[in-house]
């Protein structure tokens, strides 16, 4: 029994820590995979949508309406930079990292003066389950859930409808592609709306179990970085991997050593699988795909 | 005649793909050789393979009697092997005289480098275009610069991809006599080619790749005669 | 069909930044017809193509397309009114499989006939073959194959095809010139073909444009064209 | 000399800690206003010179500069976190200028051009943690941010358990920024604690309370940091802080007559106050003992001032209380509260400790009459033997 | 003969390596070249050498902050402006640097110019430290955003661990490291001087000290980028395979612009540090590591006179923008730092020095 209980806590703490490195990625890994924009401004997206989820849902709404309410308003921002900003650095990079820390003080302190320095915040539902002597929120399994919703779903979106391929084109070669006909600026916005509606979202499924502040975006955008990026060049055959695996080794250090250790050894853990895979993980599973 | 290459049982595969099986492969001192075979056939993947930008699975390459297998690719590069890419490596936001210029600097300096450069750039047609960035030139044009940045060093054995595709038969011609030319000053030639025109003004000897294996090898006349040839690569003899 | 005009240049100028590389070209292709246009390196034959495709802004006179006046179209909604492009060094999408390129050539054919994939795996088998490989890894001939099929996907009326015997052997060099003609003959669509290759444009081309420094400097009629030495000649100005 | 007074203020107005510092401002601001209109200080008026350090240790770093080179301010209110007075602190000496830290910290500052008007672990801790322990049991677990705040209050923490005989069922130390806290809630649920000593600081540490209450921990907390200077209780839904008791010198829930004055003042200038946490409390006493050693010295002069310092009865009638300053330390004594956090999130005040004085520095050897060893001190790197 | 190609002419058998050396203050690795320009040049020193003279302490001092960051940025621009690899992580060695200077005076002390030998060594293992990454990155093939996330990573894993060595346990000799709040206690730069120690507090003497440095490291950099070694790291961001190709070991390359990079970033570290009397774990944390890309990327990040001059108006600019902006100065540099980055996308400063050049481009 003490065994049982002892398994089940740790699969719990990785499933925690597998969902959170999933769904802050999640938007990022959109953004940066697809369009090859560093975007600094991410963790905004993210405390936009849990912003508009709290204040929904305190003035009434469904928690999932709320939520949605939250990813949507991060996706219409989002397009609304897209076309007024992010579109004239496609060809440039590094200078969409400027632009997008430059949106994000903007965000950051525009939040903190328009609406003060903290917003009250809705509390977690569902409960919890008491097995043994610990017990369990079971809104973290809800964020499980989700997370793997979200895997699936990208996976499907982008490699599976027309609009996946069209976008994926449209970000390797923008110019063939509107010779093919390609739409290129709408493939480029609602891209670009999708990965800032699925930080939203972000925002939105963690903002129960969070403090709700203008910097909340920070906690989660290392983690995020992180994991796009040790997933590769293909984020979506990258992404769950690399969250898997981060999440196992912060998970157990954690578990054993304390936090300090769990957050240092994501970052050294980041630093070696980078190093042993200097493609990301994707690299590689691609390379054991064939 | 000494051999400058030579190759023994080499082998690479990627996935599904097979784009070295057992070659065995051997360069004169002084030749200038061709190097055909069908699209996909593994001629680009073989240079690759000599220029240690792939490693091999298995099997040995050995220049000028040293076994290079184990070396990285510049070091190979400074064994005194020079190469132009199927498609352009050249720097895009530099200068013409600046690619020139990194291409030689590691060989040449003071004045015998600017020296050269203008030399190349007189070669290659391209002086009045010296300041203007390579990223900017017609795609003919790029392959000019390509070559000029592998010839200017004087390798001494020199690996063109495909050098004159996007050229006019007027240029490709010019490009075959600046190849007898740098061959009569000893450098040893291996090229990949598709215009069996411009094959036959270069090469004393060629070798044909099908499927990452040697298919055939002789004479330009022997090879084009060669009926598994024509099937798999020149086509009926009509048109 | 064949006496319509399908494209027509008039005093077509266009360029890079400053630079102006095109300096008023006149030229009309017709229904159905296969037209090539020649010159040495530089002149301006990709600049040309990729004006009329609209990835360069023209800068001054007109193309007009089927009749309509194209010239402030964007691209893409060039593509949508019939004009296939093969580039020069093809541009494939290096990360999408070969199938996906093909996919994305789908995008210009909405509103027209189901795509033709028998007859585009007939013509290019190995795309059938290599469907699943990612086609930043094909060679380069294979690519050029892929970049001629994505194009023939949308059933487009016009194809521009920029030098396309450019790395190619010579069995598909032929391949491809029987090919274009057979798709010719078989669907009248029209090919502005920009080569250097002599049996290429010898086999192919039933007119040609002769282009010097930006600006057409002669044309050449069927009994030129199909003549090497006329060609040639020509190239070698 | 005549001319206004002036008083730098660098302060947080924006960045991660702007949620708990903006009201230390404002209640400068308010204690200005008020001081001027009653005609100032020795009849000159307090002109502000303020600056938004953005949570950001360089700017105390340069603003520090400018205020005392530049603006050559006659004395500085500056900083919230510790760091942040680390930074400026040798800029301070540097130019002999003098400083108030209006902030509750981990303690042990032993420096003549400091004045501290925060409380410190010995006022929050040794009132705290022997209650706590006589009514909910000796087994405590410590939840500690990682960094010297957290690490020294925790070491605070742990020696009155230990004194009073009673045990540390664990200790643990978050660094700053983490928000996640599944594998912590379980080492506390696996622990015997009968309550949970949290010192969390920053906002994505405060996050620790609605996943403990979403995991039903169930356990006491007790603290020294937050609702008073964080107003957790008001972020929060009920009942992720229920039965969260807190020592601090002020809260704007206190019900004496001094304070709901205090708060009606200050909600009559900034009606749109989220909060009136304790540091705003000590910064607008600051600024009255200012006012009234600067009368008695006669002069803004720092040796004058500390003349004054120096006889011990500096002392100030404000929100909370009577409190004065301890010439050794510079620290100033507290009425400490006792504020439980109920269910609904409102607060109650189950027991108040008057007139806590700063002793530790005191009796560990600091004394800022004798000589000015500008350093800080911790229980266990305590001033060197005299 | 086109003015590049005069450049280039034949240098004489004879010439000395110095001259060889000074000829490449100019060439097709920087912007400006010619009379007008180091004429411009010689103004702006000159300017910045009498400005003292009619200014206050405050400003000058304030001026000599601006200047020690300089550094960073001009390292920052050798390996991603020039060597085009993008580190998110000069502040790990800046903050190594830092601490380094920290406990080597605290335990050497002051005097006899013994923090001039603690400058020397921090910065030294400033750059020692960035070899090791760059040896570990560069020869692991790494390359791209992944060089940006390990460095990144590097530099929170050293400000994770040094936030929480608060405890007296965490010291090296007499230096306490003291966590989160910082290290203090360390001595500034001092010259020894007859009749006591000059101490280069935030003055006008540091001023001048940071203002030669300042001048002989860009100059140096000049040099060495339009040397044949600057020739090969912009090939390198240009197409490393090509580079590789024509028989350049890039990665030895890469990596000692890397220790350049590092080593610079660390001089400003240990400046920093001797300025202040303080260094913090948080100078090397996420805001932190992000602040010299933004210098660099606004100022230009492909010409080194731009990143210098560009650093120093942005540092400059924030400052003053928060002075007097209070809690909106975030959000105005926030909206500046888009505009810029849309309207000039090569840099203030580097566009603005091409608008000049054009101008003055027949003239000089
Ligand atoms: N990295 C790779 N991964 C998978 N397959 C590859 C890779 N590189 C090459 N190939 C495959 O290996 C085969 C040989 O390619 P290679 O480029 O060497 O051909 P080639 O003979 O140069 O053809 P071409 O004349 O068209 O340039 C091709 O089928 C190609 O798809
Ligand atoms: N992207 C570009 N930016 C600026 N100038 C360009 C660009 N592309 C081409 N040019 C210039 O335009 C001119 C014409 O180039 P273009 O590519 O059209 O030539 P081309 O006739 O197709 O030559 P080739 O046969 O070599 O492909 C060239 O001088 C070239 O330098
Ligand atoms: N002073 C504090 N709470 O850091
Ligand atoms: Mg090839
Ligand atoms: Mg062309």
């Amino acid at each position: 029994m003490e065994f049982f209980t002892a398994i089940l806590s740790i699969t719990y703490q990785f499933g925690d820590a597998f969902a959170f490195l999933v769904i802050s990625c999640a938007g990022l890994a959109v953004i940066f995979g697809m369009m090859g924009v560093i975007n600094l401004a991410h963790g905004e997206f993210i405390m936009c949508g849990a912003y508009v989820t709290a204040a929904t849902a305190r003035a009434g709404l469904a928690l999932p309406v709320a939520i949605l309410c939250g990813a949507l308003a991060a996706a219409a921002i989002g397009m609304v930079l897209e076309r007024t900003v992010m579109r004239h650095l496609y060809h440039r990079p590094m200078d969409s990292i400027i632009a997008t820390w430059g949106i994000s003080l903007i965000a950051t302190q525009g939040v903190l003066i328009l609406l003060g320095p903290t917003m009250q915040g809705v509390g977690t539902p569902l409960g919890s389950m008491a097995l043994g002597d610990r017990s369990y929120s079971l809104y973290r399994l809800v964020l499980f859930a989700a997370a793997v919703g979200l895997l699936g779903g990208l996976y499907l979106l982008f490699y599976h409808t027309r609009f996946g391929v069209i976008a994926r084109a449209t970000i390797q070669r923008p110019a063939m592609a509107r010779a093919l006909g390609v739409d290129t600026r709408r493939v480029y916005g609602l891209t670009f709306g999708l990965g800032a509606g699925l930080a939203g979202l972000a925002g939105g499924l963690y903002a129960p179990t969070m403090t709700m502040v203008p910097t909340m975006g920070a906690t989660f955008i290392v983690e995020s970085f992180v994991t796009v990026v040790v997933g590769g060049a293909d984020i979506f055959l990258g992404a769950a991997p690399a969250a898997a695996i981060l999440a196992i080794i912060k998970a157990s250090l954690t578990a054993w050593y304390g936090q300090l250790f769990g957050q240092i050894g994501l970052l050294v853990a980041v630093i070696v699988v980078i190093r042993i895979m200097p493609g990301g993980l994707s690299a590689v599973v691609k390379r054991w795909q064939r | 005649m000494t051999q400058i290459l030579q190759v023994s049982k080499l082998n690479k595969r990627f996935g599904g793909v097979t784009v070295a099986r057992d070659i065995d492969f051997a360069l004169d001192e002084g030749a200038m050789h061709c190097l055909i075979g069908p699209n996909g056939a593994g001629k680009s993947s073989f240079f690759r393979l000599l220029l240690g930008e792939h490693a091999p699975d298995s099997g040995t390459i050995t220049f000028r009697g040293r076994d290079i297998t184990p070396l990285r690719s510049f070091q190979r590069i400074r064994e005194g092997i020079s190469v132009k890419f199927q498609v352009p490596g050249i720097f895009k936001a530099l200068s013409v005289r600046q690619n020139l210029q990194i291409a030689f600097q590691h060989h040449l300096h003071g004045a015998s480098l600017t020296g050269t450069i203008r030399q190349v750039l007189d070669f290659t047609g391209l002086t009045s275009e010296a300041a203007t960035p390579a990223g900017v030139l017609s795609h003919g044009q790029q392959q000019w610069l390509e070559i000029g940045m592998a010839v200017g060093v004087e390798p001494r054995l020199l690996l063109l991809d495909e050098p004159t595709a996007g050229m006019s038969p007027d240029e490709t011609r010019k490009t075959g006599e600046m190849l007898h030319d740098l061959n009569a000053r000893g450098i040893t030639i291996l090229a990949v080619e598709h215009d069996m025109a411009f094959v036959q003004q270069i090469a004393h000897s060629v070798t044909v790749l099908h499927m990452g294996a040697i298919f055939a090898q002789g004479s330009i006349d022997q090879i084009t005669a060669h009926p598994g040839v024509q099937e798999i690569y020149l086509g009926a003899v009509d048109a | 069909m064949r006496d319509t005009v399908l494209l027509q240049t008039t005093g077509l100028c266009s360029g890079y930044g400053g630079e102006q590389v095109l300096q008023g070209v006149d030229l009309t292709l017709n229904a159905g017809e296969i037209v090539a246009v020649i010159g040495r390196n530089g002149v301006g034959k990709s600049t040309l193509m990729r004006t009329l495709i609209g990835l360069l802004p023209t800068s001054a006179g007109s193309i007009r397309f089927g009749g309509q006046d194209v010239t402030q179209m964007g691209a893409n909604h060039r593509a949508l009114q019939g004009i296939g492009y093969i580039p020069q060094g093809r541009d494939v999408f290096p990360d999408l499989s070969v199938r996906e390129n093909l996919m994305v050539g789908e995008v210009a054919g909405a509103g027209r006939p189901a795509p033709d994939y028998d007859l585009i795996n007939r013509f290019f088998p190995i795309l059938k073959d290599r469907a699943r490989q990612r086609a930043g890894t094909l060679s380069g001939g294979q690519q050029q194959q892929l970049a001629i099929g994505r194009a023939m996907v949308s059933h487009p009326r016009l194809m521009l095809l920029d030098e396309p015997s450019e790395g190619i052997q010579p069995s598909i060099i032929k391949d491809i010139s029987r090919n274009m003609r057979e798709l010719n003959a078989q669907t009248g669509v029209a090919v502005l073909l920009v080569e250097q290759n002599l049996d290429l444009i010898v086999s192919m081309a039933q007119r040609g444009y002769v282009m010097e420094k930006g600006r057409i400097v002669a044309t050449l009629g069927p009994d030129e064209i199909s003549s090497r030495d006329a060609v040639r000649r020509h190239l070698t100005i | 000399q005549d001319g206004p007074i002036k008083i730098g203020v660098l302060e947080d107005q924006s960045g991660d800690f702007a949620a708990a510092t903006a009201v230390k401002v404002h209640a400068i601001e308010l204690a200005t206003k008020e001081i001027n209109d009653a005609g100032g200080i020795d009849g000159r008026p307090i002109e502000l010179v303020v600056y938004d350090t953005q949570s950001d240790n360089r700017r105390y770093q340069e603003f520090m500069r400018r205020v005392l080179q530049q603006d050559e301010v006659d004395v500085v209110f500056a900083g919230f976190s510790s760091a942040s007075r680390e930074a400026y602190r040798p800029i301070v000496n540097q130019f002999d200028g003098l400083a108030f830290y209006n902030n509750q910290y981990e303690g042990g500052v032993c420096d003549a051009n400091m004045i501290v008007t925060g409380a410190v672990p010995e006022q929050q801790f040794s009132t705290l943690i022997p209650w706590m322990m006589e009514t909910y049991g000796p087994n405590v677990y410590t939840l500690a941010a990682d960094y010297n705040f957290g690490q020294i209050s925790a070491e605070w923490v742990r020696q009155i358990v230990e004194e009073e005989g009673g045990t540390m069922a664990g200790e643990e130390f978050i660094p700053l920024g983490v928000s996640q806290f599944s594998q912590t809630i379980q080492n506390i649920q696996q622990s015997d604690a009968d309550f949970v000593v949290t010192l969390l600081v920053g906002a994505a540490q405060a996050s620790y309370y609605e996943q403990a209450n979403a995991a039903n921990v169930g356990l006491p907390m007790a603290s020294s940091v937050n609702v008073g200077q964080g107003y957790e209780h008001k972020r929060f839904t009920p009942p992720s802080l229920a039965d969260m008791y807190v020592t601090t010198n002020y809260i704007e829930e206190i019900d004496s007559p001094a304070s709901t004055d205090f708060v009606e003042r200050f909600r009559a200038m900034f009606p749109d106050e989220p909060y009136i946490n304790q540091e705003a409390a000590n910064s607008y006493i600051g600024i009255n003992l200012y006012k009234q050693m600067v009368e008695r010295a006669g002069s803004t002069d720092h040796d004058a001032i500390r003349a004054v310092l120096a006889e011990g009865d500096v002392c100030f009638d404000g929100p909370s209380g009577n409190v004065c300053l301890d010439p050794r330390s510079q620290h100033m004594s507290h009425t400490i509260f006792l504020a439980k956090v109920e269910d609904d999130h409102s607060i109650t005040f189950p027991e108040t400790w008057e007139n806590i004085e700063p002793y530790w520095l005191g009796d560990a050897g600091c004394d800022l009459t004798q000589n000015d060893p500008s350093a800080q001190y911790t229980p266990s790197s305590p001033p060197p033997a005299p | 003969m086109s003015r590049a190609e005069a450049l280039d002419a034949p240098a004489a058998p004879a010439r000395s390596r110095a001259r060889q050396w000074l000829s490449r203050l100019e060439g097709p690795q920087t912007m400006g070249r010619g009379p007008a320009f180091w004429v411009a040049m010689a103004a702006v020193v000159l300017a910045a050498a009498v400005y003292p003279l009619f200014s206050n302490d405050y400003t000058v001092g304030n001026a000599a902050y601006f200047l020690v960051w300089t550094f960073m940025a001009m390292g920052l621009g050798v390996v991603w402006g020039y060597c085009g690899a993008l580190s998110f992580g000069q502040t790990a060695f800046f903050g190594l640097a830092g601490y380094a200077y920290g406990v080597i005076t605290i335990n050497i002390g002051s005097a006899y110019g013994l923090t001039w030998l603690a400058l020397i060594l921090s910065v030294g293992l400033g750059g020692a430290f960035a070899l090791l990454i760059g040896y570990f990155m560069f020869y692991g093939r790494i390359k791209g955003v992944f060089i940006g996330i390990v460095t990144l990573s590097v530099t929170l894993v050293l400000e994770t661990f040094m936030a929480q060595t608060a405890g007296p346990q965490w010291a090296i000799g007499a230096a306490r490291l003291n966590g989160f709040n910082g290290m203090s206690g360390m001595p500034p730069l001092t010259v020894p001087w007859f009749g006591g120690d000059v101490v280069l507090y935030s003055g006008t003497a540091l001023y001048y000290v940071l203002l030669a440095m300042v001048v002989a490291v860009y100059l140096g950099l000049r040099m060495l980028l339009n040397a044949p070694f600057g020739n090969v790291l912009v090939a390198i961001r240009e197409n490393p395979e090509r580079t590789e190709m024509l028989g350049y070991d890039i990665r030895l390359y890469q990596m000692l612009a890397f220790g350049l990079g590092g080593a610079l970033a660390g001089l400003s570290g240990a400046l920093y540090t001797a300025w202040g009397q303080y260094i913090t774990p948080s100078s090397m944390g996420l805001t932190s590591a992000a602040l010299p890309i933004v210098w660099v990327a606004v100022g230009g990040r492909r010409d080194i006179t731009a990143t210098l001059l560009g650093s120093v108006l942005v540092i400059a600019g924030f400052q003053a923008l928060t002075i007097y902006g209070s809690q909106y100065a975030l959000v105005v540099m926030g909206a500046l730092l888009v505009f810029t980055v849309m309207v000039t996308p090569d840099g203030v400063v580097a566009t603005l020095m091409q608008r000049l050049g054009r101008i003055f481009g027949k003239a000089g």
